[in-house]
């Protein structure tokens, strides 16, 4: 989707401000907001690339105005309303109302450092060779899916050269689609900053971006 | 020309937020989806035991033992792995080394990826709007404004997080720090320095 | 600049809301606000382009969520103070503090009328011959200005046929720098939907921007 | 999946709004920049004079008048302003007339550019985001929001506004009008069939 969160490219914003001896939190509901999205997504009701797209479809202004662990948490809501583990009044109220549904996992206190440890891997194991090798010249694809992808608008039509062939890993298109992780090959591709952005750039700077086989063309 | 800037956050989110966030806190754990201790031990981790002290750790030794630097850059995970880092937005790393020809800056345009094994959680510029929108477009005037200037000749990589694969800047070992240990290079090596935002310290800007 | 106002291509906005029996304006406000617009414009001070860019600068955010009228508004505060006009307190308190400036012109009542039926021509003179001609194979140059450009995102690098050559018209990337009107030849430039949005788009579809010379390249 | 909309105007915008303006027009008044009778004359002629009349005016002329019609279709301004509509956003103007092959559609995406002297001032959501960003990218999908289906096999033309030129659908004659004056085929062009995203009525459409 060429939604508010493909941001790269756009001009206006002001300066980058950093915030001096900037806390980890910067409020207790933030700590909560990271922990129950971390926690509710080890239950495998929904997969990281669907919570992705829920935060942006949150709304072009919410996405803009809210703070990062509110786009989180406002995405965690729905998410738990569209999964039916809890309804709009109990998630408004607190309380439950309905019986709970069962989750696939529950993450429980002794299993928690390790999980957090494992974390979730994406490298799945694939049939068949990669269609590119480093050094060939691909093309990112001209695609704008009303979907959740990870091709920003910024690479359509651009040219660019293979760096590395990657393992497949799961293919976010589909998998935010409960379409299945589908993996595809995954690649490093070098694009200079001249191509991306016209004469204006520096011609020694380049931008290198991981794009999955079907993002890309050879040409 | 632009009079004003609108892209600071609604610092009026608390008592909203405080609210919603104890009510699902207490719905999700009264259905039984989320375990309270559960919910102490992810807080505990990310705010006081992963964190750019990790990274630091990482750079330091590359910097001391050349056979480490060379694995770390051929297999990020496995080396970092071996330093007892890993997990949730670490699991596929990419170390990439800052020389005299190449610096290398890492930003996600998409959302906020960032390895959180080795930085812990991001800090709020990371993910703004002026970061994610100018670093790809305008990486000569982000750097300028962290204070970092980068010679014409030299290129500026800039590697947009938009996989699972998790990028850390190698920074360049600072002039003047030959026979230091492993410790005392860790400290010169600042979170920025990791994004790609900073340089590792020289040994004049820390207390000796 | 690829700011707010290069809406063209994004995704997420949600539909499209028609007002029944919309009124021309909402609100005394809204009427005033044009007028004095309007107004203002005539006095000669600044241009069409420099009031576009002032409106496109006002910050993303509030682009987004401000009425039509109150972005034309703002810009004009913005515009008065800018140009010396007035100052913040004279505005914010409506009252005038400092000696009034001369302006190149002022519209009086009795020229209301001839000078909205007038309007403001941008065709000007321009010696030589335009480098295009209908039929041309063209291709949007890839430019990323951070000052006013009129050349939208969506068509950078993107190919098109000339469809109609037409006048010189005021350039608005000078004009609104202030920079002179240093008048261009225009085009009609026809741009296949398959072109600007990938397969998925209609065969049959076409966008027809107008481009300035400056903004095309021939291929 | 997306659950709330945000792009509605803030409709609390009236007290703070009202305020501003008084105080700016008052202002301006007692600097001598403007002249408060202008202010009126300009008021009164976009909303009571100029309209979507002049462009059914013109677009039902060029139904009755072969003749006229040709020279709408070749110098729009000039045909126009022989019916007496010109100046301020329509100084430029190009008719484009939907046929059997082509249907047209009007948008500004940068801004909010429309033929004033012949449509008046540009209703609300012609300068939205939504109608904005989608024109271009998915002009048939906005149709059928609008009740307009355009065969798959039929070229739909959008008009991007960047310049000054503005550009006047001529919707299609509606059948069943044949012998009809140019009051009564007037009266069958509303605003959105000179913009592109509606048709013309047909007969059974109008009261008769």
């Amino acid at each position: 989707m060429n939604g508010p969160q493909d941001m790269g490219g756009l001009q206006g914003f002001g300066p980058v401000v950093p915030e001096p001896n900037e806390p980890v939190f910067h409020a207790d509901w933030e700590k909560k907001a990271m922990a129950l999205t971390v926690a509710m997504g080890f239950t495998g009701t929904w997969n990281i690339d669907r919570s992705r797209y829920e935060r942006e479809t949150l709304g072009p202004v919410n996405y803009l105005t809210w703070s990062y662990y509110k786009i989180w948490f406002s995405a965690l809501e729905n998410l738990i309303k569209d999964h039916g583990l809890a309804n709009g009044e109990e998630i408004a109220g607190g309380k439950s109302i309905a019986p709970a549904v069962p989750t696939k996992r529950v993450l429980k206190a002794e299993d928690t450092a390790g999980a957090l440890a494992k974390g979730g891997p994406v490298v799945r194991d694939k049939a068949g060779a990669p269609a590119f090798k480093p050094g060939d010249d691909v093309c990112a694809r001209n695609l704008h899916p009303t979907g959740h992808t990870r091709l920003p608008r910024y690479l359509r039509s651009r040219r660019g050269v293979i760096h590395k062939a990657r393992s497949a890993h799961v293919y976010p298109d589909t998998n935010a689609r409960g379409e299945g992780e589908n993996p595809q090959w995954l690649y490093s591709v070098r694009f200079k900053a001249t191509e991306l952005w016209g004469e204006g750039a520096n011609p020694n700077d380049h931008v290198h971006v991981d794009c999955w086989e079907p993002y890309l063309e050879r040409i | 020309m632009a009079h004003d800037h609108d892209h600071d956050h609604d610092h009026s989110e608390l008592p909203e937020m405080d609210l919603r966030v104890r009510a699902l806190e207490s719905l999700l754990v009264e259905k039984g989806y989320v375990d309270p201790k559960a919910l102490d031990i992810i807080i505990d981790t990310y705010e006081n035991k992963v964190g750019p002290q990790n990274g630091a750790h990482v750079v330091a030794k590359a910097w001391s033992d050349p056979g480490f630097k060379k694995w770390l850059l051929e297999d990020g995970s496995e080396a970092i792995l071996s330093l007892g880092y890993s997990g949730r937005q670490g699991e596929h790393m990419e170390v990439v080394e800052n020389t005299d020809e190449v610096h290398n800056m890492v930003v996600c345009t998409l959302c906020s990826c960032y390895p959180w094994s080795v930085l812990g959680l991001p800090p709020v510029w990371y993910k703004s709007a002026p970061y994610r929108s100018r670093a790809v477009i305008d990486p000569r005037g982000v750097l300028s404004e962290f204070g970092v200037t980068v010679a014409d000749d030299k290129e500026v990589r800039v590697w947009d997080s938009t996989a699972e694969m998790r990028y850390l800047v190698l920074p360049q070992r600072p002039a003047g720090t030959e026979g230091w240990s492993e410790e005392q290079l860790a400290a010169l090596v600042t979170r920025d320095s990791m994004i790609g935002t900073g340089l590792a310290l020289s040994p004049g800007e820390v207390a000796s």
